[in-house]
C-alpha cells in the first residue's frame, strides 16, 4: 500500500514527534509514505472567502502534484488535512475559484480536484482497517483510558471533510480500541480548544483549552490524544487547571506497534 | 374545413397586462378555417361562456380554440360549454397563455407573439379534431384506506355510516396510529386513549368495516372505480379468529427483553405481545424476530399455555386480492431520525428524548406509569429544557425544510402540563418562533407562560453537553437579552420535526400518485381539491399529505370520506375518450403495442380481411379495449407501422402543434 | 456603420407530460418564475406519447432545440410510460449524436408536478445552451426555413 | 452441399412435407442468382444452386410465402435463422407452415466485388480452404476470401443455426466478431468529423427503397414512408434533412429488432455503409442495457419493449467522450 | 479607508445573508461569544441592513476562530463565520491595517509554539 504524504511545515519543526511517529507506525503496517517531493506550506488556514485565491494556491500546487504521483494523499496535521481538503474540494465544485486558480498556476493540465486528499486516521480506518491494526498491537495499552480531542479542523465543515459524524465522530475512539485502550466519551471532544488565538488572546486560549481538558478529567481520562500540533501546543501549555497530559495519536499508536524506539 | 371560433380570455389582468388580447385575437383571425374571433374579460366566467355559446351558434362553428389558463384548470369547463351548445366536448383546444406565457414573460411584445404562436399551434390542432364519444365504466362500491391511525379510522368510519364497505389496511397489530401514544390533547388536555379508544372500537363492531390489520398493500392495480388491490397478511403465528385476547401467553412467554415499540424502546415487552391493552383487534401477535419457538423450534410456552388453542407456528404470510373502487392514502407520519443532530446528545445521554418519548413518560400507560422520571437514574428532573425546531425548517440538508405545524403546540402542553404536575420544575422553552394559529391556540401557549411561568426564550440551544454529574449543560442563546446561557439542566426534550411514513414513496408509486419533494401526497390542487391526489380515485387523508394536528387531521379525514361518498355513488363513471386506436388495415400483429402497455388493453386476433386484390387473407391484428385504456400513448410509439394511434393526441395533431410553433 | 445583426433567438419545442411536468411548467407560471419565451410547451399524455418523428419534425421545422419532460421515473402517472420513453430517447439522441447533431441540442428532463422552480431552471439553461450552439443548421430542412 | 440439398428436397416434396421449395436459382450468368419457388422435382434439377454467390437472406420472403397454402421448405444459412427467428416472434410469418433445413456457410461473395477486383467473365465459383476458386472464360483464378468477401461476412457474428427443423452439415458456433470496429472508430470522431462522414454517406443516397425492401426487419404492411396518413410519408428525399429522416426513422423502427443482417449495405446501389447506422443501436443496446442479439430466440423482449427502473439516463449521451 | 460596501462583503464571503431565520443557534454554539462585542447572528443581520462600520472597527472580527461550528450547525446553511471572514478580509485588504506586525511577533513567541499558529496568525489578520 503506497500513499503520497504531505507533512506540512509544522510537523518538520515543532511536531517532528508526530511525524516520526505516523512514519514509523505506518511502515510497521506495511504502508508505503511517500512525501511529496516538492510540497510548500499550506498556508495553516483556509481562507473562507470566496475571492481569496492567491493564498489557496500553494496548496492548489501541492494537491495538483500529488495528482501526479496518481495515490491518495496522506495528512498527518489537522489544520494542513483541513486546508488541503477544503482547497480540493474548491477546485472540485467551485468552477469559478477552479478557473482562477489554474489560470494562476499555468500548468500543463489543468487541475480540477482529482486527488483524493485522506487524514492519516482514514488511512488507519479504510485502507488498513482497524480490525488489522488489532492484530498487529504488541504492546497493548490495556487498562488506558484515553479521551479523543478532535478539535474543529478534522471534521468541520462536515460536508467537505466527510471523515466522520461531525458531532459524534467515533473514528479516533474506535482507533483507541484497536490499540487495546478505553476510550472516554466527553462532550467537548469536538468543540475548539482556542488554539487560533493563542498569540492574540492568551485569556480565551485559556479559557478554552481549559474546558476541553477538564471535561476529559472529569469523565475519568488518563490522558487526551489529538492530531493537531496547535491543540497539543494549546492543551499543553494554555489549559492550566488540568494536568492531565496530551500525546499526538501517532506517539501511542508506534508505541501499541512496539516501533517507538 | 373547420370552421374555428377563437376567444383569447385577459383573466382580469392576469393575462392581459403582459399580452396584447386585443392583437392576439386579432392576428388569429387571419389563421385558415378561423371564422370569428375575439376577447373578453373572463372567458370562464357565465357572461363569457355564453359569449362562446352564442358564436357557436351563430357562426356554425365546429372547432374552438380558446386562449386562457392552463388547461388543467378549465378545460373542463369549457368542455361542458361547447357542449351546451351542441358541440362535441372534445372539439375544444385550449392555448395556455397565461401560466406558460404572460405569468412569466415581462415584456409585451414577447408576451403577445408568444402567445399568437401558442394560438396558431392550438388552431392547427383543433383543425385535426375529431369528435369523441366517452364510454363508461362500473364504479365498485368499496373503498380501502390504507393506514389505521385516527385519520384512516375517521375516513372508513364516515364511509361505513353513507352504507358503503370499507376496508382498513394497518401495518402494525392494531389500529390507532400515533394517537394511541399521546397522553393528552391540546388545547383541551383531555386523554387522548378517551376520545380515541371508542372510536377504535367503533371501526371493529362496524359490520361495514374489516380491519386488516399487521397486513400491508404490495400491488394496486386499476383505475378509478375499478382498482386492483393486493394485500399482504402478514404472519402474526396466531389464529385471530380463536385469541381472545386473555393475555396470558405475553406475561408466561419467557423471552422478555425486546425494546417495546409502543413505549419507544424505554421499556420491554415479550416476544409475543398485545401492543396495548385497548388494542384493536385485541389479538396477540409473535414477533418472529426474537421468539425462541420460530428462532431454533426450541420453547412452545405461549402454545401451552394459551387456552383457546389460537398458536400457530405454521402460518405464512397470506396474499389476498380485493377490488375497489375509491382508494385512501392515510399513512401518517413519524418523527425524524435525530442522527444529524448530535450536538444535541441524543445519542450520547438517556436525559436527552423526543417529545413523542416525552408523551410516553407523562403517560399512565407508558414506562414510569405517569411519572416524569428521568431514563437515566429515574429521578425527578428539576431543571427541563424544550428545543423547538430540532429538523424543521432545517435548508442545510441535516433535517426538513418545512414547518413541522404541531411542535409549538405540543410543547406549550408539555410544558404546561409539567409545571402543573411538578409546581417545582423550572420549565425553559428554545424558540425560532412560536406559531399558534387556530382556535384557541394562542390563548393555550399564554397560559403556560402567563399562568404556568413557563420560560419562554427567543433563540437556540446550540450544544447540549452530558456532565460526569449527570446534569446536561444546555448552551445557547438568548436573542433578546443577547447573551449566552449556560442552563444546567436534568432533562432535554427535543421537538424533533415529522415526516412522512416511510411505506408512502413505494405505496404512492404503486397508486402513481405524485409526491412533493419531502415524500408527502401532492394534492390535485392545493387550494380547491385538497384531499384528491391528481390521480383520479385516490384520496388523501391526515399527515400523509402535509403536517396537521388531530382537530385538522380528522376535518380532513371527513372531507376525503365525502369525496369517496360521492365516487361510490355513482353507479358508472364516464371514460376517458382519449384512448389508443388501432388501424387494422395497418397492423403487422407484431406484439410491440401489447408488450408495453401498462393495463393489458390490448389484445390480439386473427381476423379475415378483403384484400385491395380481391383476395382475402387472415391477418393478426391488435384492437384496443376502451374502458381499460387510459390514454398514455406507450403503444403508439413501439408500433412500428403507425397503425396505433392516440385519439385526441395523434400523431397529426402533434405534428400540426410542432408545424405551427417552429414555422 | 454596420446594421447590428439580429440578435439570435432559438425556437424551442417543449414536450412535457400533462401530469407532472406541464403541471411543473403551470407552476412556475403560477409562482412568476421567469424563462425565456423561445420555450414553446406541447403537452402530451405521456412522455411515452413522445415519437422520434415529432423530434425529428420539430428539426425540419426549424427548431433548434428539443427537449423532453416527463414524470421522474418510478412516478410515471401510467406507471411506466417513463421508462420506455427513457429508452427510446437515450438511443435517439445517442444516434443523432452520432450522425453528428450536436448532443446539446436534446435533452430529457424529469420534472414533478412540484418542480415549478426546477422547470424554470431547466429551461433558462437549455435556452442558454441552445443559444450558444446558435442555428441548428446540421439537421434542418431549408425549405420549411422563412426567407 | 448443393446436391444434398436437392436431393433432400426431393425426399420432402415426395413424402408430402412440403408442396414447394424456395430456393437460389442461377440467372443469366453464374453469378446473379435470384430467390426462386421450386414446386417439382423437375425444377430442382433444372435451377437449385446453392454456392458462394447464394449471399441472399429468404426469412422475408416468408411472410408472404407462409401464409400461403401448404407447407414450404426454406434453407437458411446460419444468419438467415437469426432473421427467421425475429419474425417468428413477431407473428410476421407463421412457423408452422414452414420446414427449416440448415445449411452451413462459410461467407458469400458477388459478382459485383469480383468484378471490382478483376475477375470477369465469370463461368462458376468454389471453395477452396481460405479462398475462392472462379472460373471465368479466361480460365481458373483464385482469390482469398478476405479480398472477395463483404464486409458482414468479413466479421460474421454467427455461424451457428438458431432455428431449424433439421440440419444438412456441421453446425457452427457463435463467432467472435469484430463487427463495432468502425463504429467505435466513427463514435471516437469529433462531432463535425462524423457530421461530415454521413453527409458524405448520406447524400449519395437515391432513395430507391432497395434497403427497405430487402430488410427483414421492414415488412410492414404498409411502411410509413409510403402513408400519407402517417404525417411523414415522402417519396424521394428532396433535400439533405430528408435523406438523414429517412435512414434513422428507419433505423429506429428497427432498433433492437435488427439482426445484423447486413443486407441493407449489400444491395445499396450507392454502396452506403447502412449497417453502421443500425450497428450503432446494437452497441448502444449492448452498452445500456446488457447484451442483446435479436432473434437469437423467439422470446426474450425487444429491448425497446422492456425496461429496468436502474436504467441509464439519456444524459448518458452528453458524458461520454469525443464532442 | 475606503469604503466597505455590503455587496463587496456579500461577493467576498459567499453568503447569502437572506436565508437566515434568526434562530441564533450560531450564537448558541459560538464558543468565542463572551469575547465578542457582536455576535455572530448580529454579523449576518447586520451585514443584511447594511449596517457595516460598527463591524469593521469592532476587535469581535479577532475573536473568531474559524471553527467551523457556527457553519456546521446553522439550520439555514448561512455560514456565519464566512461572514465574519468577509468582514475582517474587507479591513484587512485596507492597506496599514495588518492586525499583526511582524515586529510585534518575536514578543508573542515562546519555545513550543508551533509553526503553524505564526502561519495561520499572519494569513488571517495580515493583508
Amino acid at each position: 500500500m503506497t500513499f503520497s504524504y504531505y507533512p506540512g511545515c509544522t510537523l518538520k519543526t515543532k511536531a517532528k514527534d508526530l511525524d516520526r511517529y505516523g512514519r514509523k507506525a505506518a511502515e510497521a503496517l506495511g504502508v508505503t509514505l511517500e512525501e511529496l517531493p516538492d510540497w510548500q506550506c499550506c498556508g495553516g488556514t483556509f481562507s473562507m472567502s470566496k475571492d481569496e485565491i492567491a493564498s489557496k494556491l500553494s496548496a492548489v500546487r501541492s494537491l495538483a502534484s500529488a495528482k501526479d504521483k496518481g495515490n491518495d494523499l496522506v495528512t498527518l496535521c489537522s489544520a494542513c488535512h483541513n486546508v488541503l481538503k477544503q482547497t480540493n474540494d474548491a477546485m472540485k465544485n467551485d468552477p469559478d475559484f477552479s478557473a482562477k486558480a489554474n489560470n494562476y498556476m499555468k500548468l500543463d493540465v489543468p487541475y480540477n480536484g482529482e486527488t483524493n486528499v485522506i487524514h492519516y486516521l482514514e488511512m488507519l480506518r479504510d485502507k488498513v482497517g482497524f480490525d488489522k491494526i488489532a492484530e498487529k498491537v504488541t504492546n497493548p495499552l490495556t487498562g488506558k483510558k484515553i479521551a479523543a480531542y478532535y478539535g474543529c479542523l478534522l471534521l468541520r465543515p462536515g460536508k467537505v471533510m466527510q471523515m466522520d459524524n461531525p458531532e459524534n465522530p467515533t473514528i479516533i475512539e474506535d482507533f483507541i480500541k484497536a490499540i487495546g485502550a478505553e476510550p472516554v466519551v466527553y462532550p467537548y471532544r469536538n468543540e475548539c480548544c482556542g488554539g487560533y488565538v493563542t498569540m492574540e488572546d492568551k485569556a480565551l486560549a485559556k479559557k478554552k483549552s481549559n474546558k476541553v481538558a477538564l471535561s476529559a478529567a472529569e469523565n475519568g481520562a488518563d490522558m487526551i490524544i489529538t492530531a493537531c500540533p496547535l491543540c497539543l501546543y494549546n492543551l499543553n501549555k494554555n489549559a492550566d487547571e488540568s494536568d492531565i497530559p496530551v500525546y499526538y495519536f501517532t506517539e501511542l499508536l508506534a508505541e501499541a506497534l512496539g516501533v517507538k524506539d | 374545413m373547420q370552421r374555428i371560433g377563437v376567444f383569447v380570455c385577459w383573466c382580469g389582468s392576469n393575462i392581459a397586462a403582459t399580452v396584447d388580447v386585443e392583437a392576439v385575437s386579432e392576428a388569429l383571425k387571419s389563421e385558415p378555417g378561423v371564422v370569428f374571433s375575439t376577447n373578453y374579460q373572463y372567458m370562464c366566467s357565465e357572461a363569457g361562456q355564453n359569449m362562446i355559446k352564442d358564436a357557436i351558434k351563430e357562426h356554425n362553428l365546429t372547432g374552438v380554440v380558446i386562449c386562457s389558463c392552463s388547461p388543467r384548470m378549465h378545460e373542463a369547463t369549457f368542455r361542458k360549454t361547447v357542449q351546451g351548445a351542441g358541440l362535441n366536448p372534445y372539439m375544444v383546444e385550449i392555448a395556455n397563455i397565461r401560466e406558460q406565457c404572460s405569468w412569466i414573460h415581462k415584456d409585451k411584445q414577447t408576451g403577445t407573439e408568444k402567445a399568437i404562436i401558442l394560438g396558431k399551434a392550438a388552431i392547427a390542432k383543433v383543425h385535426l379534431n375529431a369528435p369523441l364519444t366517452a364510454g363508461e365504466s362500473p364504479v365498485v362500491k368499496r373503498a380501502l384506506v390504507i393506514g389505521g391511525g385516527i385519520a384512516g379510522i375517521q375516513t372508513a368510519l364516515d364511509i361505513a355510516e353513507a352504507g358503503f364497505d370499507v376496508d382498513i389496511v394497518e401495518t402494525k397489530p392494531t389500529i390507532g396510529g400515533k394517537m394511541t401514544q399521546i397522553d393528552k390533547t391540546f388545547p383541551t388536555l383531555d386523554c387522548a386513549a378517551c376520545i380515541l379508544t371508542p372510536k377504535m372500537v367503533d371501526c371493529a363492531q362496524n359490520e361495514k368495516i374489516h380491519i386488516y390489520s399487521y397486513s400491508e398493500v404490495t400491488a394496486v392495480k386499476g383505475f378509478v372505480g375499478n382498482f386492483t388491490v393486493s394485500i399482504k397478511k402478514k404472519a402474526r403465528y396466531v389464529d385471530t379468529t380463536k385469541c381472545t385476547g386473555c393475555g396470558v401467553c405475553t406475561e408466561k412467554c419467557p423471552v422478555k427483553n425486546v425494546p417495546n415499540e409502543f413505549n419507544l424502546g424505554m421499556n420491554n415487552r415479550r416476544a409475543i405481545y398485545i401492543p396495548f391493552a385497548q388494542a384493536v383487534p385485541k389479538v396477540a401477535t409473535i414477533d418472529a424476530d426474537y421468539c425462541n419457538m420460530l428462532k431454533n423450534g426450541k420453547c412452545g410456552v405461549c402454545s401451552k399455555v394459551c387456552t383457546a388453542g389460537a398458536i400457530d407456528y405454521k402460518q405464512q404470510d397470506e396474499i389476498i386480492e380485493e377490488r375497489y373502487g375509491a382508494i385512501v392514502a392515510a399513512t401518517g407520519f413519524n418523527p425524524i431520525k435525530l442522527d444529524n443532530f448530535d450536538e444535541f446528545a441524543y445519542s450520547q445521554s438517556k436525559d436527552v428524548i423526543t417529545s413523542l418519548e416525552f408523551e410516553r413518560l407523562t403517560n399512565a400507560a407508558g414506562p414510569t406509569s405517569g411519572q416524569l422520571l428521568r431514563p437515566s437514574d429515574g429521578k425527578h428532573p428539576h431543571t427541563i429544557v424544550f428545543v423547538q425546531c430540532v429538523g424543521s425548517r432545517d435548508t442545510s440538508g441535516c433535517g426538513k425544510p418545512y414547518c413541522s405545524k404541531i411542535c409549538c403546540m405540543y410543547t406549550a402542553k408539555h410544558a404546561m402540563l409539567t409545571r402543573e404536575k411538578y409546581p417545582d420544575t423550572d420549565v425553559y422553552v428554545f424558540y425560532i418562533d412560536v406559531r399558534t394559529p387556530g382556535k384557541n391556540f394562542d390563548e393555550f401557549y399564554r397560559r403556560a407562560v402567563e399562568d404556568y411561568n413557563v420560560h419562554y426564550i427567543k433563540g437556540m440551544v446550540g450544544k447540549v453537553a452530558p456532565r460526569a454529574d449527570g446534569t446536561l449543560d444546555v448552551q445557547a442563546s438568548d436573542l433578546i437579552s443577547n447573551e449566552q446561557l449556560h442552563i444546567s439542566a436534568d432533562l432535554v426534550v427535543l421537538a424533533a420535526a415529522i415526516e412522512p411514513d416511510k411505506s408512502a414513496r413505494p405505496l404512492a408509486t404503486m397508486l402513481t400518485a405524485s409526491m412533493d419533494t419531502n415524500d408527502f401526497f401532492t394534492e390535485a390542487h392545493a387550494k380547491l381539491r385538497p384531499v384528491e391526489s391528481p390521480t383520479a380515485g385516490v384520496f388523501l387523508s391526515g399527515t400523509c399529505q402535509g403536517p396537521k394536528d388531530i382537530p385538522e387531521t380528522v376535518s380532513q379525514a371527513s372531507a376525503a370520506a365525502a369525496k369517496v361518498i360521492g365516487l361510490l355513488c355513482k353507479d358508472k363513471l364516464t371514460c376517458n375518450p382519449c384512448v389508443a386506436h388501432s388501424d387494422e388495415m395497418l397492423c403487422n400483429g407484431c406484439s410491440s403495442c401489447e408488450k408495453v402497455c401498462p393495463y393489458g388493453a390490448i389484445t390480439y386476433s386473427d381476423k379475415e380481411f378483403r384484400m385491395p386484390d380481391r383476395t382475402t387473407a387472415i391477418r393478426r391484428v391488435a384492437a384496443v379495449n376502451e374502458a381499460v385504456c387510459q390514454g398514455c400513448g406507450a403503444c403508439t410509439v413501439a408500433c412500428p407501422s403507425g397503425a396505433m394511434d392516440l385519439k385526441g393526441f395523434s400523431n397529426k395533431q402533434i405534428m400540426a402543434e410542432v408545424d405551427a410553433i417552429c414555422k | 456603420m454596420q446594421v447590428n445583426e439580429k440578435e439570435f433567438k432559438p425556437t424551442i419545442v417543449a414536450f412535457c407530460c400533462n401530469w407532472c411536468s406541464y403541471a411543473g411548467a403551470d407552476l412556475a407560471g403560477t409562482n412568476r418564475l421567469n424563462y425565456p419565451a423561445d420555450v414553446k410547451i406541447i403537452r402530451v399524455p405521456c412522455s411515452c406519447r413522445v415519437n422520434p418523428m415529432f423530434i425529428l419534425r420539430a428539426f425540419q421545422r426549424g427548431a433548434d432545440g428539443v427537449i423532453m419532460c416527463g414524470c421522474h421515473p418510478g412516478d410515471c402517472h401510467y406507471t411506466t410510460g417513463n421508462y420506455y420513453a427513457r429508452r427510446r430517447m437515450t438511443l435517439l439522441f445517442s444516434m443523432l449524436d452520432y450522425l453528428g447533431i450536436e448532443r446539446e441540442r436534446t435533452r430529457v428532463e424529469w420534472v414533478s408536478a412540484a418542480e415549478g422552480a426546477k422547470f424554470a431552471a431547466t429551461m433558462n439553461e437549455f435556452v442558454e445552451t441552445v443559444t450558444k450552439l446558435g442555428e441548428n443548421k446540421r439537421l434542418e430542412d431549408l425549405r420549411c426555413k422563412e426567407k | 452441399m448443393q446436391g444434398k440439398m436437392i436431393a433432400r428436397a426431393k425426399e420432402l416434396l415426395q413424402n408430402g412435407t412440403v408442396n414447394r421449395v424456395i430456393g437460389w436459382k442461377a440467372g443469366d450468368f453464374a453469378y446473379d442468382i435470384t430467390p426462386a419457388v421450386f414446386n417439382s422435382a423437375e425444377e430442382l434439377d433444372a435451377g437449385f444452386v446453392y454456392n458462394d454467390f447464394c449471399g441472399a437472406n429468404f426469412s422475408k420472403y416468408l411472410v408472404k410465402e407462409s401464409r400461403k397454402e401448404g407447407k414450404i421448405l426454406v434453407f437458411l444459412k446460419p444468419c438467415d435463422t437469426y432473421s427467421f427467428n425475429q419474425l417468428t416472434k413477431e407473428h410476421r410469418i407463421i412457423r408452422d407452415n414452414i420446414y427449416v433445413v440448415g445449411v452451413p456457410c462459410d461467407g458469400k461473395t458477388d459478382g459485383e466485388t469480383l468484378k471490382l477486383k478483376g475477375i470477369t467473365g465469370i463461368t462458376g465459383i468454389k471453395t477452396e480452404g481460405d479462398s475462392f476458386v472462379v472460373d471465368t472464360l479466361y480460365g481458373e483464378k483464385t482469390i482469398a476470401k478476405a479480398d472477395a468477401l463483404p464486409e458482414r461476412c468479413l466479421s460474421c457474428k454467427s455461424k451457428k443455426h438458431v432455428a431449424y427443423d433439421e440440419l444438412l452439415g456441421e453446425d457452427g458456433e457463435v463467432c467472435e466478431s469484430n463487427r463495432f470496429d468502425m463504429v467505435e472508430k466513427l463514435e471516437a470522431m469529433s462531432s463535425e468529423e462524423r457530421f461530415n462522414f454521413w453527409r458524405g454517406e448520406l447524400s449519395r443516397c437515391i432513395r430507391c427503397n432497395a434497403c427497405r425492401n430487402v430488410c427483414p426487419a421492414c415488412t410492414c404492411e404498409r411502411c410509413v414512408f409510403d402513408n400519407d396518413n402517417s404525417g411523414i410519408a415522402q417519396k424521394a428525399a428532396a433535400d439533405s434533412f430528408e435523406e438523414n429522416m429517412f435512414h434513422i426513422i428507419r433505423a429506429f423502427h428497427v432498433a433492437g429488432r435488427c439482426t445484423d443482417c447486413g443486407e441493407c449495405s449489400r444491395v445499396c446501389p450507392q454502396n452506403i455503409p447502412l449497417h453502421l447506422l443500425n450497428r450503432k443501436f446494437i452497441k448502444d443496446i449492448n452498452e445500456f442495457y446488457g447484451e442483446f442479439q435479436a432473434g437469437e430466440d423467439t422470446e426474450t423482449r425487444a429491448p425497446l419493449n422492456i425496461f429496468d427502473t436502474e436504467d441509464v439516463e439519456p444524459s448518458v449521451v452528453y458524458e461520454k467522450g469525443g464532442n | 479607508m475606503s469604503k466597505v460596501t455590503k455587496e463587496q462583503v456579500l461577493r467576498s464571503s459567499g453568503v447569502n445573508v437572506l436565508k437566515c431565520m434568526r434562530c441564533g443557534k450560531c450564537s448558541a454554539t459560538c464558543p468565542s461569544y463572551d469575547e465578542m462585542e457582536y455576535h455572530p447572528h448580529q454579523f449576518v443581520y447586520m451585514v443584511e441592513k447594511g449596517d457595516l462600520e460598527p463591524l469593521l472597527n469592532s476587535d469581535s472580527i479577532y475573536k473568531c476562530l474559524s471553527c467551523y461550528a457556527c457553519v456546521e450547525r446553522c439550520p439555514r446553511g448561512v455560514e456565519p463565520a464566512k461572514v465574519v471572514e468577509g468582514i475582517r478580509n474587507a479591513v484587512l485588504r485596507q492597506s496599514g491595517m495588518n492586525h499583526i506586525k511582524a515586529e510585534n511577533i518575536p514578543e508573542m513567541l515562546d519555545e513550543d509554539l508551533p509553526q503553524q499558529a505564526i502561519v495561520s496568525a499572519f494569513r488571517k489578520y495580515k493583508r
